[in-house]
């Protein structure tokens, strides 16, 4: 299905809820969703049987200034086609409902996005550093972060 | 009856007791620094928790703070074991945010170079998940014939392992004048080794006893794991984006796509996806042999480019397939010489998650085999 | 060395006796050197190598052993992390004496290219653990490994068992006058 | 007859009995650094390399650095394991080994002791290495150690079953349980061993596929009471680090390095003498036989099923624990009781 199309279902399907954003090539055109809605989103997405989005490529979380943004990118085997999700929430409470759920795939790509950017996924179960370890502080990717002087004992920078 | 119940009885009163068992970081067989912590029942597996980031090497923050040539290093240093692999999609993504088309021969080139270092990963991979399972010589004639490719690689590009060949807009250097003949070469050498090794290891009947209908992953499991590559194709689902989104030149090239066929065991099992890898091995050495035949002699193997790399506000997810899998890059520009935010898809990390879901219920040393035949790189699961 | 130690001041003027048992276990911990099998990241692929049939690092004398009691000295190859780092202090405590290190990469001894920005690297292993031989290279060669176990063979086959203290002693000394 | 030489020249006196009860010592421990070179240059050769080259010429006294080496090793006993047991294993397992070399018969004029139940004897004291492997698991207190050390039991265990029936069946055709007799009734000739059914009419080509049965049952069995591949799984590299050994190092590891060795020899020297004659030549007794000629002989047969062991250890795969299980129990126990009846039955008619 081309992209226009799967725009418009969502839009139909979701309202204002949904921005879609035709960006020129080379970018990838992206639908904006907002933040509390995105399960529903991706529910609908993977179960409706013209969109069929069965495959989580990537999740990944970004610190576009000065919002927390989280990007999903959904590929659908059978139809062969693909699709970008953005949301944004900010970064005093930067809460997203999990996808765990619907694709298994994203346990570790949200347990990595709380590790790096600190974006709470709501209802992850077990939502806990998987890189960095288990006592380490702050968000490293965060365009903010400094890093430490001194780790148990060990110093750091060079 | 009666005295069968009581019996039974008798026996569920046993205490027993549950032994937590810590696998790695410093393990023979954790392919590097992993860490899985074991739930054992005796010698059954009851739970699998992998914790990594032992060789969390802050990628993706150095990557914000290089320019976009300077990247490729440090996307060498992911997967070590194919670097070549590595740098495609990040490469191909530049080129298409950059707009610019790659010659010819380069194409060629990389394709070749690619393949080479597909087969030599796949080379370790076989060998290491021999290793696991307990056959020492086969890995020692893969490392054998493994010399051969870096040799050939390093003549082009410097380097045994860690290459920088692949440049935005082209090649590092040319390829030497003997390139091609060395290339037939070696595939002859593959072949051999690869027929001695099915006799030898792939078609032992210990070796089918240990790794036949162990670690069963079915293909939709699979899907929504996310996994790729030939964990994927291992269960008998023809993902291939060589085949099903031909990048580059893949589409002029006659190839199969190797899928598992559970030929001694069930279907998605860890000889399945051994014997995915020994397959993929024989089909580089095929699209080798094309790629040299319909290569053109002279060239450029670099496009003209500006001074400073810059790339517009604009993103894209850039993926190709490399020996783990579905490889993929999310490059974010944002004007400047340096990228926004580069995410690497890392396939290792992916197919590693599901090894949970399938290594429950086996036995320790089942583990350890599942564990090989996900082939990971923990230099991509930790980044 | 335990016993070896107490053995210290007793034999003081050591003498052509001494000096040829010195010698004999000298050579014997140099030409044998069992090795921790271990690798962290991308030198380990390389290690992998030189220890396959092309290089065969066994001709050194070398064996893998899997457990650090039976280990007489690590390689570190590849970076160390700071999650890391905790393990390989606890792997090398865990090592008996006479133990010895390699730091191989560039990595292990300084940080390598994750200097700078490295936030959760340690830079260089030489923060932690003692080092013997530093082997430089991003990965280093199989040929540069083998040249930094020469060295270390031969750095073991000049070490004072006898009379150590006096001969640091001395040592210093020199050093001082230059 | 008295079948042993230094009874004979030095008479009956302890000088006598303290060099046969040395002899085999200083000889195990030769065998052992030979065996362990062995190990390294076959594996090597195998492998395409080269093995140790620069320890004397062609890395021949490598063994030797290896014990100088070990003999300086810091002696570790870690903190929460049980001190005495885990102090007292690896010279348990040692001492297992060494008692068996008592009724080995090296030669026609050199048993150590030629007992009449020397096959019995052999079984009896071969268990005590098992105690030595459990205890040091045990006490390591570690747990791949208690893993690879109750695998280890458990295989030793299931593994003595076949191999005394394979044994045994040998004592049926023998009518002995005396080591050297059963040596002197295979005379004559390579056809007359016992692997080829021992002396008899041209119709024991009937019994032969059942003595050479017990022949292959017997060395599958003492792959697996010596830990070898694809037998290892106690110390399977891959899974257990190093088994029950991983908390040992410096002299104990040596101690068991060397039990485990001179296992291997003891298995070899009876798989020898029972199925291939032991000190028996192969030409009769009338060509290149005697006492000196025995020695060869025997210590020939030995070094190849020595051989025979190292070269599966680098051609195999391991087996899984289950797996080795199903072959000891379902298959060579079976088996065994077949050939053995078998045998009983040839023996009976004849």
């Amino acid at each position: 299905m081309q992209t226009e199309k799967i725009f418009d279902t969502l839009t139909k399907k979701f309202g204002n809820d949904v921005t879609p954003i035709l960006e020129a090539a080379p970018s990838e055109p992206f639908i904006l969703v907002k933040a509390d809605k995105i399960y529903d989103v991706c529910l609908f997405l993977r179960d409706n049987s013209e969109l069929d989005f069965d495959y989580m490529m990537c999740l990944t979380g970004v610190h576009q200034k000065p919002d927390l943004g989280v990007v999903y990118h959904l590929y659908s085997i059978k139809h062969k086609h693909k699709i970008v999700l953005k949301t944004f929430v900010s970064i005093d409470a930067p809460n997203v409902p999990t996808v765990e759920r619907i694709w298994r795939s994203a346990d570790w790509h949200e347990r990595e996005a709380w590790d790096m950017y600190g974006i709470n996924f709501e209802g992850h179960h077990n939502l806990i550093r998987i890189l960095c370890p288990y006592d380490w502080e702050g968000f490293p990717l965060r365009k903010d972060y400094v890093t430490p002087e001194e780790y148990h004992g060990m110093r750091v920078p060079y | 009856m009666a005295e069968k119940k009581t019996f039974e009885m008798e026996y569920s009163k046993v205490d027993t007791e549950r032994m937590r068992l810590n696998v790695g970081p410093q393990h023979p067989s954790t392919h590097g620094v992993l860490r899985l912590e074991v739930e054992l029942d005796g010698e059954i597996v009851t739970e699998v928790v992998p914790h990594m980031g032992y060789l969390h090497r802050c990628f993706e923050k150095h990557c914000e703070a290089m320019t976009y040539p300077q990247c490729i290093p440090y996307i060498d240093r992911l997967d070590y074991i194919s670097s070549m692999n590595n740098e495609w999609p990040y490469v191909m993504g530049v080129e298409k945010l950059m707009g610019i088309e790659v010659p010819e021969r380069v194409e060629y080139i990389r394709v070749i170079m690619a393949e080479l270092n597909r087969i030599a990963n796949h080379q370790i991979a076989v060998a290491t998940f021999g290793l696991d399972a307990g056959a020492f010589t086969p890995f020692l004639y893969y490392f054998r014939d493994r010399e051969e490719i870096l040799a050939i690689l390093e003549k082009a590009s410097g380097g045994r392992l860690l290459y920088n060949y692949f440049w935005v807009g082209g090649l590092a250097a040319d390829v030497h004048p003997t390139f091609k003949q060395e290339c037939l070469d070696v595939i002859k050498h593959i072949r051999a080794t690869n027929a001695e090794v099915t006799n030898l290891l792939i078609y032992n009947k210990i070796f089918i006893d240990r790794t036949a209908n162990v670690g069963i992953l079915p293909a939709d499991v699979a899907i929504n794991f996310g996994c790729s590559g030939p964990v994927l194709r291992g269960s008998g689902f023809p993902l291939d984006l060589r085949r099903a989104e031909p990048y580059s030149i893949y589409d002029r090239f006659d190839f199969n796509v190797v899928v598992g066929k559970g030929e001694v065991g069930t279907l998605g099992d860890c000889w399945d996806r051994n014997i995915v890898r020994m397959g993929e091995m024989e089909e580089s050495c095929k699209i080798i042999e094309q790629a040299i035949a319909q290569m053109p002699d002279t060239g450029d193997v670099q496009e003209k480019l500006p001074k400073k790399i810059r790339i517009p506000k604009s993103e894209i997810l850039s993926r190709a397939e490399s020996p783990k899998g579905d490889l993929g890059f999310y490059i974010v520009g944002n004007g400047t010489d340096k990228p926004e935010r580069l995410r690497c898809r890392a396939t290792s990390f992916i197919n590693l998650s599901v090894l949970p879901e399938i290594s429950k219920g086996y036995m320790i040393a089942d583990l350890i085999l599942i564990l090989g035949s996900i082939d990971i790189v923990l230099g991509e699961v930790d980044r | 060395m335990g016993l070896l130690n107490k053995l210290d001041d007793p034999f003081e003027g050591g003498g052509v006796l001494l000096g040829t048992v010195e010698d004999v276990l000298n050579w014997g911990r140099s030409k044998s050197d069992w090795y921790l099998h271990f690798g962290l990241a991308c030198c380990a692929i390389e290690f992998m190598a030189m220890n396959a049939s092309h290089f065969d690092f066994m001709r050194f004398g070398t064996i893998p052993r899997t457990s650090p009691r039976q280990a007489d000295f690590i390689m570190i190859t590849g970076t160390v992390t700071l999650k890391m780092a905790e393990r390989i202090k606890i792997l090398w405590e865990q090592m008996a004496e006479p133990k010895y290190c390699m730091s191989i990469g560039s990595c292990s001894n300084s940080g390598g290219p994750y200097w700078e920005h490295g936030y959760h690297v340690l830079k260089g292993v030489d923060r932690i653990i003692p080092v013997d031989v530093y082997v430089p290279g991003c990965p280093p060669r199989p040929e540069a490994m083998q040249e930094g176990m020469v060295k270390l063979q031969k750095m073991i086959s000049e070490q004072a068992i006898f009379n150590k203290r006096k001969r640091m002693a001395e040592i210093d000394k020199q050093n001082e006058i230059k | 007859m008295e079948t042993n030489i230094f009874i004979q020249l030095l008479g009956n006196n302890w000088i006598a009995y303290t060099a046969i009860a040395v002899l085999p010592l200083g000889f195990l421990l030769l065998y052992a650094l030979v065996a362990i070179l062995a190990e390294l240059k076959v594996s090597a050769w195998m492998q395409d390399r080269l093995g140790p080259m620069r320890t004397g010429p062609w890395g021949i006294l490598q063994p030797l650095a290896e014990v100088v080496k070990l003999l300086q090793k810091e002696d570790i006993t870690p903190d929460l394991a049980n001190k005495v047991l885990y102090n007292l294993a690896p010279y348990m397992m040692f001492t297992g080994a060494y008692a068996a070399v008592a009724v080995i018969p090296f030669s026609q004029q050199f048993v150590p002791s030629n007992i009449n139940l020397g096959l019995f004897y052999i079984f009896a004291v071969s268990a005590i290495a098992t105690i030595g492997v459990v205890m040091g698991g045990w006490a390591s207190n570690n747990k791949y150690s208690l893993l690879g050390a109750m695998r280890s039991v458990a295989q030793i265990i299931s593994y003595e079953i076949p191999a005394a029936m394979a044994i045994l069946a040998t004592a049926v055709l023998a009518s002995s349980l005396n080591l050297n007799e059963i040596n002197t009734v295979q005379d004559g000739g390579i056809f007359n061993w016992f692997i080829f059914g021992g002396p008899g009419p041209w119709f024991k080509v009937f019994v032969l596929p059942f003595t050479f049965g017990l022949c292959l049952i017997y060395m599958i069995a003492s792959l697996a009471e010596t830990n070898r591949t694809p037998f290892d799984i106690p110390e399977g590299e891959s899974e257990l680090v190093a088994g029950y050994h991983t908390e040992y190092g410096g002299m104990k590891f040596a101690m068991f390095f060397l039990g485990e060795y001179v296992n291997m020899f003891i298995v070899s020297a009876i798989m020898a003498t029972i199925f291939f004659g032991g000190w028996q030549s192969p030409f009769g007794s009338s060509i290149m036989s005697g006492p000196v000629w025995g020695l060869f002989w025997f210590l020939a047969k030995v070094g190849t099923v020595v051989f025979f062991q190292i070269w599966l250890r680098w051609t195999l795969p391991r087996l899984r624990v289950d797996q080795l299980m199903d072959l000891g129990w379902k298959y060579l126990l079976p088996m065994s009781f077949i050939c053995f009846f078998a045998i009983a039955l040839w023996k009976m008619l004849i």
